[in-house]
C-alpha cells in the first residue's frame, strides 16, 4: 500500500473492527454469516454469500483455480495492507449484501482492481519486467534515475513507466474468473 | 533438470535483456539494436515471410529480375485480380501498377521499384513511409526532426532515396535508452496537433502526452494514413485538421481543394485515398474498447520464459491463437469465421460499388461521345468526385472492412448512392441528386474510454478513468469526444 | 433487523417459490399464475409503461376515447413523424395508421383497434400473434394445437378475436408443471420444421430438440419475424424454406410468388416486411455468441435473494445496467453511445433509402403520366419490388439496426443500389440494372457457438460446448452450420 503509512493501516483496521462491533446484533451477524471464516483464505468464504456464487463458480472453472485463491488476487500481498482491504471490504460487503443496496451485476471498483493489478504484477514480476517500458534501464550499468535525466533533457522520452503501466486485466480478464468474458 | 530447467527460466526472465552494445540516438541499424535484443530482431527479419489469407497477406509471386526492377518475387498485382480498379483510377500511376502490400521488409524496394515510379516523377515526400528516415531528419535538418523532414519533401525521389538505407527500424519507433515508443514522424505529429487544437487542446506533444496504450496505435499512425502532398512544397500532410471520419476528411478537402489527378475518362477531377487503417480503425468497436494495432498486429507471444511483443508484423488471421485468443475465449475457426463473415459483407458492398464506377464511367464516355460538355457534366463529376473517394477509402483500406465493419458498410452504401445517381444526372440533368448528411463530428469514435490510459477494459464506472496510475496522463483531451486521443 | 434481514435473505435464496394454487394446462388467466409467481406477475403487468428511447421504446400519446376506439392512450404516428412511410405504403392498410410498437400488455387492444382494420377486412390468422391462444388452439382443435390453429385460420378476424381473451401469458411461453420454456405457436413450429429438414435435419421438433438457450429466443421468434398468409386458407407462414436471411427470403418469394399489394402510385406488385428480428438477431454477432433475446429484453434482476428474469419485457436501452453490463464492463453512458452509434448508422443508411424510393415513385408518376406502359415499366418494377422490400426488412426491423449492425448496413446498402438504378431504368431502357450475388446460404450466420447450452459465452475451447449444465441437450441438430440451432 505505498502512500498508506503504517500507523494509517492500523488505526484503519481498529477503527473498523470497532465499528463492526458497535454495531447492534453485530456478533450474531457476524457468527451466523460465517463472518469469521471472512477472515481466512477459504474461498468457500466468499461464497458464503451466495452474491460471490457466480464469482466462486467461475473461480473454480479459471485457469488460477490450482494457483490462486481469492485473497491472492484481491488483497494486497502485504500482511496489513492484506487486512486493511479485508476490513474495508469485509464491512462494506456486508452492509451492501444486508442493505440490498449495490450496483447489480457487482463490478470491481477502482481501488480494488488496482489491488488486482498489483497482485498480477507481484506473482508474475519476471514477465512484468519483460513487458514494461524503460526495460533497459533495469539491466543498465547506469541507473535509472541517469537515463532518464537524459532523456528528459532531450526532451523526448515519453512518460515514465510509472504511470505509462499497461493492464494486465485488459487481455486477461478472465484468469481469475470464467465467465467474465 | 525439472529443477535446472526452471532455473534457467527464472534467470532467462530476470535478466531479459543484455547490454551488448551501446546503443545511441544516432544507431540507424536494426542489426546493431539486434545484438541487444536478438528474438525481437530475428522476428523482425521475419516480415519478408509472404502467405495469404482470404483477403489478406500476399502472395509470392515469383518474376524473372531485371537491370530495372531486380526484384525476383513480387505481390500479387490487385489489377489483375480486378481490372475495375484499373479504370477507376485511369490516367493516374496506379493504373499501371498497384499490388497487395506485403511485410515491412519489403517497403524500401516496393517504392523504388513500382512501376509507378516510372510513370511519374515522384518527390522526395515519398520516403517518409518506406524508410527508417529518423537520423536522415536529424542530419538534415542539424538535429531539427521538422526541418529535416521539410528538406525530404523539397528533393526528387531518387535523392531522397539517397538519404535512407533501412525500411522502417528499431529507432523509428522506440527510444534508444529506454526502449520507450516514440512517434518519429513530423507528418504525425504535425497532424496529431493541428487535429488536437480543433478540439480545444492547446500545444498538443504527441510524445509527452500520449498514453502508452495510445502509442501502441500512434507508432503505426504514422504511416498507416490517408495523406496528400500539399502545395508546391509537396509537403507530406495528413488531412485530419477537422477529425479522422472520411466526414470530416471530405470537409478538409472541400475547404482546402486538392485534386490528385483528371480522369482520364470521365475527366472529373478527383482524389485518390490511400491506406486508411489508422482513421478507420479509430471508428471500430475495437479502438473505442482500447484495443491497438499493436495487439493484434503485435500480439505479445512467449519465448522461453519471456514474454515480448511480436515484431514479426503481419496479418492477425496468420496468428488467430496470440492476437485475438486473448481477448475472445472462441476456437480459432470461430474466429476466423467471425472476420471473415464481416469482410465478406464489405467486399460485395464494394463490389457493388465498384459496378456502379464502373457504370458511370460508361456513362459517361457515351454521353461525352454525344457532344456533352464538362461544363455540363459539372454536376456529374461532383458526384463520381465524392463517391468515388468514399469507394476508394475502404478499397484502398487494407483489412476489407474489419477494423470497422459498420463505417466501411455505410461509406460503400453512400458511395454507391452517390454514383448510381451520377448516373441518372448523366441521363437526365434536370434531377436534383441527394448528397448524404454528414455524420456530427466525432459520433462514434473512438475515444479515451476504459482501456486507454493504459488501464483496463474492466472499470465500470467509467467516465472518470479513474481506474489506474494512468489517470494523471488522462488530462486535457478527456471526453471532449475527440478521437483517439 | 441487520440479522433477520441476512435470514430473510437465505430462506428466500431456498425456497424461491411458493406453490399456492394448483395450475395445469388449461389455466389461461396469467393472474391465477401470478399467485404462485407474484413477482413475476408484477413484472409481466409493468409492460403498460411507456418510456421512450432515442430509436425505441415507445411515447404515451393521449387522445379522446371514442365508441369504436374507446383507447385514451396511444404509442406515437410513424406515419406522422416520417410521412414518406405512407408513400412506401400507397395503396396498403399501413399508410392509413401505423404507430410505434409498445409493451405486451397492449397488444390485443392494438390490433383491434388499429385503423388497418377498418380499411380491410382482416383474417382471423391476424390474431395468433397478438394474443394468448393456447387455449383456444386446444378447444377448438379438440387438444390438438396445429388443428386448433388452421381452425383460428379460416376465421374473420372479429371470429377469432373471440375466442381469446388475453394478451401473450405465460401459458404460450411455459409448461404449467415444470415452467420450462415451450414454443406453442404452430407457425414457428412448422417453420423452423421446414428449415431443418431443408438442412438435412429430419423430424426436427423444437420443443424435444432445441437447447435452453435456444428456447430463450425461440419463444419470441413465435412472433417477432417476417410472415405472410398463405394461399386462400390465409394460413399463416414464415418464409424460412432456404434460410432466414434475407437473400433466402427473397429466394422463397421468387419461387412461392406472392404479393401483398400493387403500389397504388407506381404499379408495382410488392410485398410488405414485417418485424423481422428473430431473423436480423441471428445475422448478429450477439446471436454467435449465443446471446438470447431473453438475455437483453428480459435480464436476471435481484429481486431479495432471488434472482429472476425480468417479465417487464422491454427496450435493454432502459435497463442498460442489467441488460447489458453482465456482459460489458462499460458505464452505462458509454454502452448507450455505442449502441446510439450503431443506430445512427442505420438511420442514415434507411433515410438514404427513402430517399431514392421516393425519388423512384416521382419517376414512374412522371414517366406514367408521359405514356409508358406497365408492360414496359416491368423491369423498374421488379427492382422497387426487391430494393423496396430490402429497405422495408431494417424499416420494420425493430432495433434500428442493433440486431446485427453489418447485415442492415448491407442490405440498406444494396436496396439503395437497386432503387438508384431503378431511377436510371425509369429514364433509360436500355440500361441494364445489376442484382446484388446472394450471400451463400449460411454465411455469417448464428450457429450452437459457444455460450449455447445454457453456459457462458466464454467457452475457450469451442465446439465441445461442454462448459455447463445444459450440456446433455446439445445433440443431432449441432455444428450443421444452420441458423440459431
Ligand atoms: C487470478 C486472480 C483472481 C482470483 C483467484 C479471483 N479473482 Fe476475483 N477478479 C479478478 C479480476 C482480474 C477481476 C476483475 C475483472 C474485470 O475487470 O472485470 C475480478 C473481479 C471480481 C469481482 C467483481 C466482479 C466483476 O465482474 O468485476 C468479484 C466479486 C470477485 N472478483 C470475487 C472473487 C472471489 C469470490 C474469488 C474466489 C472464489 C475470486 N474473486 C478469485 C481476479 C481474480
Ligand atoms: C457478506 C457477504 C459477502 C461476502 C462473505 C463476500 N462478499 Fe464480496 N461482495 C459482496 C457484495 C454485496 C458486493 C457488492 C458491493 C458493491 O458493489 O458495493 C461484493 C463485491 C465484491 C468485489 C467487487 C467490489 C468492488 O468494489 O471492487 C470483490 C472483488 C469481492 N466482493 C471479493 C470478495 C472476496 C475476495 C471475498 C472473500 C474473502 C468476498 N468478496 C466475500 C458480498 C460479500
Ligand atoms: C498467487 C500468485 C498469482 C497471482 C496473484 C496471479 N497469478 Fe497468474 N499464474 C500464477 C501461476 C503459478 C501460474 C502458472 C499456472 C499454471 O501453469 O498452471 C499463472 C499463470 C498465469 C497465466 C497463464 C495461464 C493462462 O491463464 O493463460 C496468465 C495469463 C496469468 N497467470 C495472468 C495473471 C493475471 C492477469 C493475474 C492478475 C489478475 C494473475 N495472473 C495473478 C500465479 C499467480
Ligand atoms: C495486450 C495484451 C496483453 C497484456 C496487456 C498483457 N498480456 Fe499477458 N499475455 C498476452 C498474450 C497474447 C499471452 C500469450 C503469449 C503466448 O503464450 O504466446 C500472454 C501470456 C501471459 C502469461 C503466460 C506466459 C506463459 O508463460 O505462457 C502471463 C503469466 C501473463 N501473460 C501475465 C501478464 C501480466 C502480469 C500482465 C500485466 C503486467 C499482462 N500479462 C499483460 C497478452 C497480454
Ligand atoms: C482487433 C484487432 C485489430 C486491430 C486493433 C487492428 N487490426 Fe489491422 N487487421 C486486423 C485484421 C483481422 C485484419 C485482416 C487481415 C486479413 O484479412 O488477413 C487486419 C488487416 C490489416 C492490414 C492489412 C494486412 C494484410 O495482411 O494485408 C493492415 C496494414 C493493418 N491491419 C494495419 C492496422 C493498423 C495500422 C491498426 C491500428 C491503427 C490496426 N491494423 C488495428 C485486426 C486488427
Ligand atoms: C515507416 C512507415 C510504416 C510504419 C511506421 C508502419 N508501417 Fe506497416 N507498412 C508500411 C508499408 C510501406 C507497408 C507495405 C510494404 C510493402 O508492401 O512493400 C506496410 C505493411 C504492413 C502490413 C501488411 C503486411 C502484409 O503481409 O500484407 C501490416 C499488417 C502492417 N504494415 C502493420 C503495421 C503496424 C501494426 C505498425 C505499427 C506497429 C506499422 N505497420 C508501422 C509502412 C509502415
Ligand atoms: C503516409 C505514408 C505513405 C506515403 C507518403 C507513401 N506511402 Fe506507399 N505505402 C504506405 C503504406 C502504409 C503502404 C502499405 C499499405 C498499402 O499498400 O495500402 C504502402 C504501400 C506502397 C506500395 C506497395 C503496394 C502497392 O501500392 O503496390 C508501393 C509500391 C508504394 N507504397 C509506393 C509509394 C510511392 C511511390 C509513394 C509516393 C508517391 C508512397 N508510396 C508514399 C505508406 C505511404
Ligand atoms: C513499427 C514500429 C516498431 C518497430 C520498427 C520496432 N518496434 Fe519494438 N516495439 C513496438 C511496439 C508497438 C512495442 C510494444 C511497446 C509497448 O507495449 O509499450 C515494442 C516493444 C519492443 C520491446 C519491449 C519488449 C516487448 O517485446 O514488448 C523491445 C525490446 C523492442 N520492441 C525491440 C525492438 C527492436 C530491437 C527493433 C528493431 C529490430 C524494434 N523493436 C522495432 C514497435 C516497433
Ligand atoms: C485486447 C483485446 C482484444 C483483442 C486482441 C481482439 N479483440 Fe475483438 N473485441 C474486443 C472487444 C473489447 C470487443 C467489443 C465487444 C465488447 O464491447 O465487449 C471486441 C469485438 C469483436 C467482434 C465484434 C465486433 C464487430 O466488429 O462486429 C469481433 C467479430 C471480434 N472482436 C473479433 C476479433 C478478432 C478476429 C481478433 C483478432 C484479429 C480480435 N477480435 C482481437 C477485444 C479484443
Ligand atoms: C445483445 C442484446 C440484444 C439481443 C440479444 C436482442 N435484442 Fe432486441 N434490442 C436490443 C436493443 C439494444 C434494442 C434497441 C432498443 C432501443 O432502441 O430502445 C432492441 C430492440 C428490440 C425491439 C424494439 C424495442 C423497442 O423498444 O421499440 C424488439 C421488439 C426486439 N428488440 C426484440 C428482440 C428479439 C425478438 C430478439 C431475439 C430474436 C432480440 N430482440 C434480441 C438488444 C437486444
Ligand atoms: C404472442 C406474440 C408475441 C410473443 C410470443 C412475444 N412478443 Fe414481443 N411483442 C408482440 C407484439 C404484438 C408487440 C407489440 C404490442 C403493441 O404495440 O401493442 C410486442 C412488443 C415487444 C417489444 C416492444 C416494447 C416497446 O416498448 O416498444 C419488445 C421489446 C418485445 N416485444 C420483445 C419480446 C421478447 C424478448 C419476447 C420473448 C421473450 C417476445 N417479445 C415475445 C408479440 C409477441
Ligand atoms: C407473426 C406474428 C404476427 C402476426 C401474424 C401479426 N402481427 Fe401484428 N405485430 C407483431 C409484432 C411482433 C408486433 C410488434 C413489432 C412491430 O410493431 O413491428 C406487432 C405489432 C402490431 C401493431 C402495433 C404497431 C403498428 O403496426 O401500428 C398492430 C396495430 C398490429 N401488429 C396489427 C396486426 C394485424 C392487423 C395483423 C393481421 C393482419 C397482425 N398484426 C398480424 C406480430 C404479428
Ligand atoms: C413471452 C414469453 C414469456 C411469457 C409470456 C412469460 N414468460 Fe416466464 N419466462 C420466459 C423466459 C424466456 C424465461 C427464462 C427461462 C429460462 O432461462 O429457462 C422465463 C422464466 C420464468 C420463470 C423461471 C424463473 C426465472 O425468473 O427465470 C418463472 C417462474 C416464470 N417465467 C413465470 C412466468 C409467469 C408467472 C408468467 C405470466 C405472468 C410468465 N412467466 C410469462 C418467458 C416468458
Ligand atoms: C450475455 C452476454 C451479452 C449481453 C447481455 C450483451 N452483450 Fe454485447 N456482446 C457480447 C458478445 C459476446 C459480443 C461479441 C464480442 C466478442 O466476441 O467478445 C458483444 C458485442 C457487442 C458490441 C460490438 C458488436 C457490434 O455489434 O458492433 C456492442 C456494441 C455490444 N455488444 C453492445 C451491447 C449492448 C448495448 C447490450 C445491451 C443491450 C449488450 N451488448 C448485451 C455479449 C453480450
Ligand atoms: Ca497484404
Ligand atoms: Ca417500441
Amino acid at each position: 500500500m505505498p502512500g498508506v503509512s503504517r500507523r494509517v493501516t492500523i488505526s484503519a483496521v481498529v477503527l473498523a473492527v470497532l465499528v463492526g462491533t458497535a454495531v447492534g446484533a453485530a456478533g450474531f451477524t457476524f457468527v451466523y454469516a460465517k463472518g469469521s471464516s471472512y477472515l481466512t483464505d477459504d474461498p468457500a468464504a466468499c461464497a458464503n454469500c451466495h452474491v460471490m456464487n457466480e464469482q466462486y463458480s467461475g473461480w473454480t472453472k479459471s485457469s488460477h483455480h490450482n494457483v490462486a485463491v481469492c485473497n491472492d488476487c484481491h488483497t494486497p500481498h502485504n500482511f496489513f495492507g492484506k487486512y486493511l482491504a479485508k476490513a474495508l471490504n469485509g464491512w462494506h460487503h456486508s452492509v451492501a449484501f444486508t442493505s440490498g443496496d449495490f450496483h447489480e451485476p457487482i463490478h470491481i471498483g477502482a481501488r480494488n482492481l488496482e489491488v488486482t493489478e498489483a497482485a498480477c504484477r507481484s506473482c508474475h514480476q519476471d514477465i512484468v519486467q519483460a513487458i514494461e517500458p524503460g526495460l533497459l534501464v533495469r539491466v543498465s550499468a547506469e541507473g535509472a534515475g541517469d537515463s532518464r535525466k537524459v532523456a528528459e533533457r532531450q526532451g523526448n522520452l515519453h512518460t515514465p513507466p510509472g504511470d505509462g503501466t499497461m493492464s494486465c486485466v485488459r487481455c486477461h480478464r478472465s484468469v481469475g474468473h470464467m465467465e467474465l468474458d | 533438470a525439472l529443477a535446472t530447467n526452471i532455473f534457467e527460466r527464472k534467470q532467462e526472465a530476470r535478466n531479459p535483456f543484455f547490454r551488448v552494445v551501446e546503443l545511441t540516438d544516432d544507431t540507424a541499424d536494426p542489426a546493431v539494436w539486434g545484438k541487444n535484443f536478438p528474438i525481437h530482431y530475428d522476428m523482425y527479419l521475419r516480415t519478408v515471410d509472404q502467405v495469404r489469407t482470404k483477403y489478406g497477406g500476399s502472395e509470392a509471386v515469383p518474376r524473372a529480375p531485371t537491370q530495372a526492377d531486380p526484384r525476383s518475387v513480387v505481390a500479387q498485382s490487385r489489377l489483375e485480380e480486378d481490372p475495375r480498379l484499373k479504370t477507376m483510377w485511369a490516367g493516374y500511376a496506379f493504373s499501371k501498377d498497384f499490388r497487395e502490400e506485403r511485410g515491412h521488409a519489403y517497403m524500401l524496394s516496393d517504392q523504388v521499384f513500382t512501376e509507378r515510379q516510372q510513370v511519374t516523377k515522384q518527390p522526395g515526400t515519398c520516403i517518409h513511409c518506406h524508410a527508417s528516415t529518423y537520423n536522415a531528419y536529424k542530419k538534415l535538418g542539424d538535429g531539427d526532426i521538422m526541418k529535416g523532414f521539410d528538406a525530404l519533401n523539397h528533393m526528387t525521389y531518387f535523392e531522397a532515396r539517397k538519404q535512407v538505407e533501412h525500411p522502417v527500424a528499431c529507432i523509428d519507433c522506440h527510444d534508444s535508452q529506454t526502449m520507450q515508443l516514440r512517434v518519429t514522424k513530423p507528418a504525425f505529429i504535425q497532424a496529431m496537433g493541428r487535429m488536437k487544437a480543433a478540439q480545444g487542446v492547446q500545444d498538443y506533444n504527441v510524445n509527452r502526452d500520449a498514453t502508452r496504450q495510445e502509442m501502441r496505435s500512434y507508432v503505426c499512425g504514422q504511416c498507416h494514413v490517408e495523406y496528400y502532398f500539399k502545395g508546391p512544397e509537396k509537403t507530406l500532410t495528413f488531412p485530419w485538421d477537422k477529425g479522422l471520419k472520411i466526414d470530416n476528411i471530405l470537409a478538409y478537402y472541400d475547404e482546402n481543394p486538392h485534386t490528385d489527378w483528371k480522369h482520364a475518362e470521365t475527366g472529373a477531377p478527383v482524389l485518390k485515398a490511400q491506406h486508411p487503417e489508422f482513421e478507420m480503425w479509430n471508428q471500430g468497436v475495437h479502438a473505442r474498447s482500447g484495443v491497438s494495432c499493436s495487439d493484434c498486429h503485435m500480439p505479445y507471444t512467449r519465448v522461453g520464459a519471456q514474454k515480448i511483443s511480436d515484431h514479426h508484423v503481419r496479418s492477425p488471421l496468420l496468428n488467430i491463437n496470440k492476437a485475438c485468443q486473448t481477448c475472445h475465449h472462441f476456437s480459432e475457426a470461430e474466429l476466423r469465421e467471425r472476420a471473415e463473415a464481416l469482410q465478406e459483407r464489405t467486399f460485395r458492398l464494394r463490389n457493388q460499388g465498384l459496378d456502379a464506377l464502373m457504370g458511370l464511367v460508361n456513362d459517361v464516355k457515351a454521353a461525352k461521345a454525344a457532344g456533352k460538355t464538362d461544363a455540363e457534366l459539372a454536376g456529374v463529376y461532383a458526384l463520381q468526385r465524392r463517391g468515388q473517394f468514399m469507394l476508394d477509402f475502404i478499397e484502398a483500406e487494407n483489412s476489407m472492412g474489419f477494423h470497422a465493419p459498420e463505417e466501411a458498410a455505410r461509406i460503400l452504401g453512400q458511395a454507391t448512392n452517390l454514383l448510381r445517381q451520377a448516373q441518372v444526372l448523366v441521363r437526365d440533368p434536370s434531377f436534383k441528386p441527394e448528397i448524404p448528411d454528414m455524420l456530427p463530428a466525432a459520433a462514434g469514435d473512438a475515444h479515451a474510454g476504459p482501456g486507454v490510459g493504459g488501464k483496463t477494459v474492466g472499470n465500470p464506472t467509467g467516465g472518470s478513468g479513474a481506474s489506474g496510475q494512468g489517470q494523471g496522463q488522462q488530462q486535457q483531451g478527456q471526453g471532449q469526444g475527440g478521437p483517439a486521443h
